[in-house]
């Protein structure tokens, strides 16, 4: 039982990360393929921020009675990684309109073996 | 009080369950986003909620934010939703 | 101090319990307007109830000022959300159980 | 009850990932999305992380959601079915999956004090930030100051990422009148709503920005925050009024300038002596210099984010009215 509880946490998180994967290489259309990055990184983020979680601790802002506070350093790496996360998606989402107006497509079976038209 | 508070907790997390499998499958495409609607007011309340019954309820800040997020999300719906009507 | 918590505790009860009604409405009723009623309306009360109850637990610093906030916000927001759908749903042809005459809804597009 | 919370939420996130997968309905899939980025969220602010619960809210739930909408009015709808058979990604995903947990039973056990993240940095970050650099929230501290060139890097980051979007898609200046049906316009509560909503967000941006030392929030979040009342105004009254209360062009001024204080700060420090973004040179007293420092970066931060997103934003939304009036 502890064993479970120690870890059940990280497992979720690979299961979400999977998920987001399959949808990557299985999903036919573009703008699908972006959720499913989408969520793969989100699973990403939690797994960093579960690594800093420390149970009995609060958040890392000083208050006065607590003593044990959380791991702010993750909670750093992963609020720019998700500012920078949604810069990537916007101009992941823009070559999608891109290629919507070159081949008036975007499911990807339908497109590939057209010439460049960009 | 405590017990309150978790209770209260505890049933806006049963209401979020349910908005969530409206969510997840509804009859129509309105439907759907009344239940995405319904879910994120409740996550509101439950943050607020939450935070009093951990005891440091400084963190309102994001029922805030998500209060708004919220908002601003059905009006988008409502508009793109609006623009590519036609189902292709 | 003792009757405070017990307003409170009442109010947040009953914020829970008008929550909860709304989400099995939301399940129940023949069709979407009826559904769009039982989510605003109770979603509104359950808000205005559970926000006072958590307003009194605070001791009149920043955060009651953040809940009035959050109180406001959802007032004025919720109702116009709802309104906003059912308006788009109607102009977009759904029609009310009563005018479809029991015939199953047009517009299904469940994927 | 935080670990009963916490299998609550996560069980949710589980099932709607993979409602993600099976749903054809692109639509229902954005809006799951944003179920999934609130969910997640929530599982921050569970896990303490509140400065990243916020950001997530606002830049996950919030702006990615809107740039797929916009892209879905473009693209159309629905998903076609793929004509790949799906036992080949299963597989894939199983062998991949079950690397993964085998992976995951060396990893330190959830939740411990003596894991080893906790123990090279993070002492020194925990104990000596609010005496080192004065402020409560120590993100804020690791962010803007013991990180300051990493954050800068990143300004960087999402500032070249409005250039790669509008050399893409380009920003459209249209002639008034053009699109008379541009907005919502026949929803007359919501002009009046949005008219009283509008107003409350800005401020809001405007705490998030300033309060971010004390509390959770910051640049990032705040910028984003009041591209999101931006936004508000653009989906409700149409894009040719946005265009008039802020100009595009004006926006890439403003996103070079944020990039361009922050970067000036620490060449000003240079200047006084010091190390770049060395803020204990910016006054006679270092916590004081600190002080100067971090408002002054947040707010280039801000300014940079704000412009990026609403830039990004105005590039797509020009985009989908255009295809709207063909």
């Amino acid at each position: 039982m502890n064993f479970i509880l120690d870890y059940y946490n990280y497992w979720i998180v690979v299961f979400l990360m999977m998920s987001g994967f399959y949808i990557v290489i299985s999903a036919n259309n573009l703008v699908k393929k972006i959720v499913g990055l989408n969520i793969f990184q989100t699973s990403v983020f939690m797994l960093y921020i579960s690594m800093g979680k420390v149970s009995g601790g609060s958040a890392p802002i000083v208050a006065e009675g607590i003593t044990q506070y959380s791991n702010p350093l993750p909670h750093v790496l992963i609020l720019t990684a998700i500012v920078v996360g949604v810069a990537t998606t916007a101009v992941g989402l823009s070559l999608v309109v891109r290629i919507k107006r070159a081949y008036g497509t975007v499911e990807e079976n339908e497109f590939e073996n057209k010439d460049d038209a960009i | 009080m405590t017990g309150i508070l978790a209770a209260t907790c505890v049933a806006i997390l049963v209401v979020m369950a349910m908005a969530l499998s409206r969510a997840i499958s509804a009859p129509t495409v309105y439907d759907r986003i009344l239940g995405v609607n319904m879910f994120g007011t409740k996550t509101v309340l439950f943050i607020a909620a939450v935070g009093f019954f951990m005891g440091r309820p400084d963190f309102l800040d994001i029922a805030i934010v998500y209060a708004l997020i919220n908002f601003i999300g059905m009006v988008a719906v409502l508009r793109f939703f609006e623009y590519s009507a036609p189902v292709e | 101090m003792f009757i405070i918590d017990i307003i409170s505790s009442i109010l947040l009860l009953a914020g829970a319990f008008f929550g909860l009604s709304g989400a099995i409405g939301l399940f129940k009723f023949p069709d979407f307007f009826t559904r769009v009623h039982a989510a605003s309306v109770t979603d509104s009360i359950s808000a205005l109830l559970i926000v006072g109850g958590l307003l009194l637990q605070t001791s009149f610093d920043l955060n009651t000022a953040k809940l009035m906030f959050i109180l406001i916000f959802l007032m004025i927001t919720s109702p116009t959300a709802s309104h906003a759908l059912a308006k788009s749903a109607r102009h977009s042809g759904l029609l009310a159980l009563a005018e479809s005459k029991g015939k199953p809804q047009g517009k299904s597009t469940n994927g | 009850m935080a670990e009963f919370i916490d299998l609550v939420l996560l069980a949710m996130l589980a099932i709607t990932a993979l409602r993600v997968i099976f749903l054809k309905d692109l639509f229902a899939v954005v809006m799951l999305f944003g179920i999934y980025s609130f969910l997640s969220a929530l599982i921050f602010v569970n896990l303490d992380a509140v400065d990243v619960a916020f950001t997530e809210a606002s830049v996950g739930a919030g702006i990615s959601t809107v740039l797929m909408l916009g892209t879905l009015a473009l693209t159309g709808r629905t998903e076609k079915k793929s004509p790949h058979s799906s036992i080949l990604p299963l597989f894939v995903v199983l062998v991949t999956g079950g690397a993964l947990i085998y992976g995951t039973l060396d990893m330190p056990p959830f939740g411990h004090a003596d894991n080893p993240v906790h123990e090279h940095v993070a002492p020194r970050y925990i104990e000596q930030s609010p005496t080192e650099v004065g402020l409560p929230n120590m993100v804020t501290s690791v962010l803007a100051s013991y990180r300051g060139f990493d954050t800068l890097g990143e300004t960087v980051v999402v500032f070249s990422a409005m250039v790669g979007v509008l050399s893409l898609l380009g920003v459209v200046r249209r002639e008034e009148g053009d699109t008379p049906e541009s907005g919502l316009v026949s929803h007359q509560v919501l002009h009046v709503v949005a008219k009283l909503i509008i107003p409350l967000i800005i401020l809001f941006a405007l705490y998030v920005q300033f309060h971010g030392d004390f509390g959770p929030g910051g640049g990032f979040q705040a910028g984003v925050i009041a591209a999101a009342a931006f936004i508000l105004y653009a989906l409700v009254f149409g894009l040719p009024k946005a265009f008039a209360v802020v100009e595009p062009k004006v926006l890439q001024w403003m996103a070079s300038f944020g990039v361009l204080l922050y970067a000036s700060v620490g060449l000003f420090s240079m200047y006084k002596g010091g190390n770049f973004l060395d803020y204990n040179m910016l006054a006679a007293n270092p916590l004081s210099g600190q002080h100067y420092g971090i408002i002054i970066i947040e707010l280039g931060v801000g300014i940079t984010v704000f412009a990026v997103m609403l830039s990004i934003f105005y590039a797509f939304g020009s985009q989908a009215e255009r295809s709207n009036v063909q």
